[in-house]
């Protein structure tokens, strides 16, 4: 065990996993010399060397192109995409095409790919660095979608991710980098792709967050126990594809209030998708409406310092959001 | 800059290699021939035609290790796969969309080729995909040999990834993006442009202003070469000198063969809104299976009673391919619930 | 008033569009002299000729940033993507960039532009010729999403998406290009972006449906008013960015029970969100779970027929949920 | 292929023009300097820099008709945008993201120039978006003055597109149909890849396979040049070619000058990690600031007298700029939910 940042965590599974399996490579840009925008990558390079920590052309849908292409050979590429907000122009290759390979393929062809990517805002980084993407990925069948919280789950999920034989969306909450740390367990371990982590238990109302906004719930829940009395379980979804249902309900089942937070544009976040859950088959169960805390709708989240902040969910809103639920 | 070849390692062909080359050419044309006909018959719902692109194809596949280097091919590589190793019957599953069709279960339309076994990628419908994908089979190719995971030497081993497109898809972005990671790491790659100087209606000056799409392997530092896409042999002069290349370790080159669909698009087409009778006649006359037959023949490397039986042999695999397929069930409807995620293995 | 199939109103509309305003121009594949592969422009080519009617390279990401760079210089592009399946090289060039002109550039820099395609299954296209792709355009504020189900909104959509002034998607349910037929006015109408519209009254539950699916809903509501007494009441949402949370929660308050059709994958399809508005702002109101009638979670549409039926929600299988959710 | 200019339009430039450029030279430098000290200094949280490519922007800037024609700029333009109109005090708001900064309302990050006044399209981060949204403009223009809508000769209408990017996005699909849209069209558009050699760490070599960016003109069939970037009046003259070609119908010119980028990437960055100390040094050397200082010293257009006024008048301006940013609010925090939809007006 020890103690490190969320980027450390990410960076120790890759090297491990480097060093594991020569199949493994890294690219994306400057993840070589310059070790990553983030650092994720520092010291791999010389450690591995260019073969296997590669520099790639400005182009993410070819990142992701070469990656699904070395991956259909058998390789495990892990690709970073520099910020969430640049893997729009690969879009196509991952929604048409490593979405849809084994598939198409009635099975023959799969696509062992990680595709990694910092997303989230509250870093100054407006719009074109700041955004959350999943959602977007969600609604495709064929894709695995990843956002940890805690440097645990990182290093685990991580290694999950790339001994997958599908292509996983592996997305890293930005701003929690250097924020958040915890214990990390010093050997080989896995965490599994699906289930869901109960990060705080509780019977009041459930609170359903990943990323950074799960971090913020158990800041927002310890606050709101202590302060108020409210016993609010939270669960770090973790996985965001496939859903894990059963996660969701049974926490319903016990506290019969929702509240999702996501830090995305409201409409069509990935919470709406667990608000849909919900209403279909946690109706019986409900004593409440179903809340969802987000992002506003507007096309991005802008720069300045008082704006950004207008838009990010934190501790502070979601406690508020979680005694108004309460005291439904 | 585009370059002419001079080697001619078509002349060290056996007459056995020229012949399956015609036959491979003459079945492709045969089925493509009957799936226009089951087309008009109402007895299948969709064909695009592989017509014309028959030599550009086949002196492209016998320039490859068949079945272990890496094809990604598009939809009108029927004589390509063909000359991979897939069969009429498969061709024919998939055009009536039936149980156990190789290439995907039914699930895409006909003519996505693919196959595991053969290393043919299962290709999609949007065009110029597969381009940076078989830059990264390329990729994948070289990091292999380097990292010492195969023998460069070893035949057994994928050694170069073909992937292969129409000249309109060279608009695309991901073209350019496959072609630069190719000339950047300098991989086993080759890109076949087979250009039939339309996109479904758009003709070519409309998609480029350039005389030649294999002008545009300057912009990638790889080799680029215009050929005949009609004359067999000079495509697989061409494609040997490419394939040697990439086995060396030499880099990527682009291959731009010219020829003409002397058909519609496909069965949804009707070309008469946007090209002449005249043209497509005159293109006819072109025709890159008459060209080889009259070149084997004259050669006698080909009797015409060889011929004759080519021809009752094409029937009679179309013939049974076709019965084949229909003697065949649906899927199960809930097919479509399969293959979403690959098992986790033991790793 | 003429009775027309959905793709002549659709043609219509552009050539009275392009009739009434020289900065109106159509760009797109095979949009010129072949009149479009579903004939949606036909003879438009030859009425006005090459310079307002374009082919365009194969390419859809520059038919898409052509038209937004033409639309920044007060043109009126109307770009036609062949099919959905083909808009994701697309998707940077609208999500980042149409989406985001307005608001980054506080309001200097407008984009009106007119995405039209055809999407959906159901005519033997397989995976990359029947995909509904609009779920991923919904979480993207600045954009305006708008399907149409009959002739009449269709032209007088169009005719308010090519007036409008910011980047609208128009959908078009391609299985009812010519399945669809109606009664359409002769005149130079609009109908406003922005209201669903109520395409059947009724009082038992409330069936939310768009494009062919509202079509759909329309006949399985008829079917189960004759054969089971069940009332209905079909919302053909029709604009689904902004969303019309008004018309969604008066009927939820009328009927007190949702289903919601979609032809889409079922995980974040449009109708979470749907699901989500009502599960927060109905819940006082629902009497029932919020069902959901949708494409199953698999990677597209296959081709075989069977499979394709099997995917598809359709007048029979509408009709059945509607009777369930009514006995609940 | 690339040409080397012959005309010299710089030669016709008169004194008064000629101190001008300079000026705004000096201003973008000492307003980029300001910036970075801001940021050692804890007063602002980004700045990304346009030091060293000064020339490579004014002497295009100055070929254009400013303020009218229109420029699709990206992050490192501050001396292009300067030259457009853009004010040192527009500049100081966004780098402290502050009330009323005029091209985003300080909803972008700084460095995102924009302003529809003096037809400056306000970019993005996504590098290469703004190369096919230029081409549309292009198109937009030509389409105007094909039908009708303005006369060609209308020097207060937009008579050409410029749009610039680095030489790492010219990797992009972006740019490929941008640049190939520009070709068949045939559009009064030009493409200046300021090329510093370097994608933040990325070095050219791992980014294209090719000498000059230029030499990929090839592929679109446009006119390419190179030029030295570093050479005020050398960009000036290439410029001037390409803005006339595009004014007489005759196409679109890529033109790359080369050039270097003698500080980080940004303020986040650490170059240490990638290039030598050396490289920078030497590239130093040749700054094109100083280099124009000493030509117009050496033909006594600029006196030292008035260079150290020129000095003065730029730190007076660099820091009333900076007072002025200091001295405004934030904007509100709810001016994050403005502009999502322009309104729909009377058509
Ligand atoms: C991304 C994408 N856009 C549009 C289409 C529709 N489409 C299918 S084939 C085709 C024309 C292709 O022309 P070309 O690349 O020259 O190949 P050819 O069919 O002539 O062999 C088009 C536009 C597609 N399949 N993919
Ligand atoms: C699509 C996209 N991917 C990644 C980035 C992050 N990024 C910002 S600038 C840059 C390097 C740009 O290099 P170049 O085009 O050579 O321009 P330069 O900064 O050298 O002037 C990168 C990778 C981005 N802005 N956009
Ligand atoms: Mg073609
Ligand atoms: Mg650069």
């Amino acid at each position: 065990m020890a103690r490190m940042t969320l980027i450390d965590a990410i960076r120790i599974a890759m090297d491990e996993e480097l060093d594991r399996d020569t199949r493994v490579f890294i690219t994306g840009e400057d993840v070589g010399p310059r070790g990553g925008v983030f650092r994720a990558t520092q010291g791999l390079f010389d450690k591995y060397g260019a073969t296997r920590v590669v520099d790639s052309p400005l182009a993410e849908l070819s990142i992701v192109a070469v990656g699904i292409g070395a991956a259909l050979a058998d390789l495990r590429p892990i690709c970073e995409i520099q910020f969430a907000d640049f893997i729009h122009p690969a879009f196509n290759q991952i929604v048409n095409e490593a979405a849809k390979l084994y598939y198409r393929s009635d099975g023959q062809w799969r696509v062992p790919l990680v595709i990694r990517a910092p997303y989230g805002g509250g870093i100054g980084g407006g719009l074109y660095h700041s955004q959350s993407v999943e959602a977007f990925f969600a609604h495709v069948p064929g894709l695995k979608i990843v956002v940890p919280s805690t440097p645990q789950d990182a290093k685990g999920l991580l290694k999950s991710a790339v001994r997958d034989p599908n292509p996983v969306l592996y997305f890293e909450p930005k701003k929690g980098y250097r924020a958040i740390k915890g214990e990390v367990p010093d050997d080989d371990y896995t965490i599994p792709i699906g289930p869901a982590r109960v990060a705080r238990e509780g019977g009041d109302l459930s609170v359903f967050a990943y990323g950074m906004m799960a971090h913020y719930a158990e800041q927002a829940a310890e606050q709101v126990a202590q302060a108020d009395g409210i016993d609010a379980e939270v669960i770090d979804l973790r996985t965001l594809l496939p859903v894990d249902k059963d996660a969701i309900l049974n926490s319903i089942k016990k506290t019969n209030k929702a509240l999702i937070v996501y830090e995305a544009n409201h409409t069509m976040g990935y919470g709406a998708e667990v608000a849909a859950v919900i209403g279909d088959e946690g109706f019986e169960y409900l004593d409440g409406p179903i809340k969802r805390l987000t992002g506003p709708d507007v096309p991005a989240m802008p720069y300045s310092h008082a704006m950004q902040e207008f838009f990010m969910p934190n501790p502070t809103s979601i406690a508020d959001a979680i005694r108004e639920l309460a005291a439904y | 800059m585009s370059t002419i070849t001079t080697a001619r390692p078509s002349t060290h062909l056996n007459e056995q290699t020229l012949r399956e080359m015609f036959w491979v050419m003459l079945l492709s044309r045969r089925l493509d021939e009957r799936s226009w006909a089951l087309h008009r018959q109402g007895k299948i719902a969709f064909h695009i035609s592989g017509m014309g692109h028959e030599a550009a194809q086949v002196g492209s596949a016998f320039a490859l290790n068949r079945g272990v280097d890496y094809t990604h091919p598009y939809y009108r590589d029927l004589a390509l796969s063909l000359a991979m190793g897939l069969t009429p019957t498969d061709f024919m599953l998939s055009l009536f969309g039936k149980a156990g069709e190789p290439s995907s279960g039914a699930r895409q339309m006909p003519s996505h080729f693919g196959s595991k076994r053969l290393n043919i990628v299962s290709g999609s419908a949007p065009v110029a995909t597969q381009v940076p994908q078989a830059a990264g089979l390329a990729f994948a190719i070289k990091y292999k040999q380097t990292t010492g995971l195969v023998d460069p030497n070893d035949a057994t081993q994928p050694r170069v990834a073909l992937t292969s497109l129409g000249e309109g898809a060279t608009s695309q972005g991901e073209w350019h993006e496959g072609m630069n990671w190719a000339g950047v790491h300098k991989l086993p790659f080759i890109c076949l442009v087979q250009n039939n100087i339309y996109a479904i209606s758009v003709p070519i000056e409309s998609q480029m202003a350039v005389a030649n799409v294999a002008d545009r392997a300057t912009a990638y530092g790889v080799t680029g070469v215009v050929v005949d896409g009609n004359d067999l042999l000079a495509v697989y002069d061409v494609m040997v000198e490419a394939v040697e290349r990439a086995y060396a370790g030499e880099g990527a080159t682009l291959v731009e063969a010219k020829t003409y669909r002397p058909v519609p698009h496909s069965s949804d087409d009707d070309d008469r809104s946007y090209r002449s009778r005249a043209e497509v006649e005159e293109w006819k006359q072109k025709d890159p299976i008459n060209r080889f037959r009259d070149y084997l023949i004259a050669e006698t490397i080909l009797s015409p009673a060889q011929l004759d039986d080519y021809e009752h042999r094409a029937r009679a695999e179309v013939d049974q391919a076709q019965a084949a397929a229909e003697a065949t069930p649906d899927p199960a409807p809930e097919a479509a619930l399969g293959d979403i995620y690959a098992p986790s293995e033991a790793v």
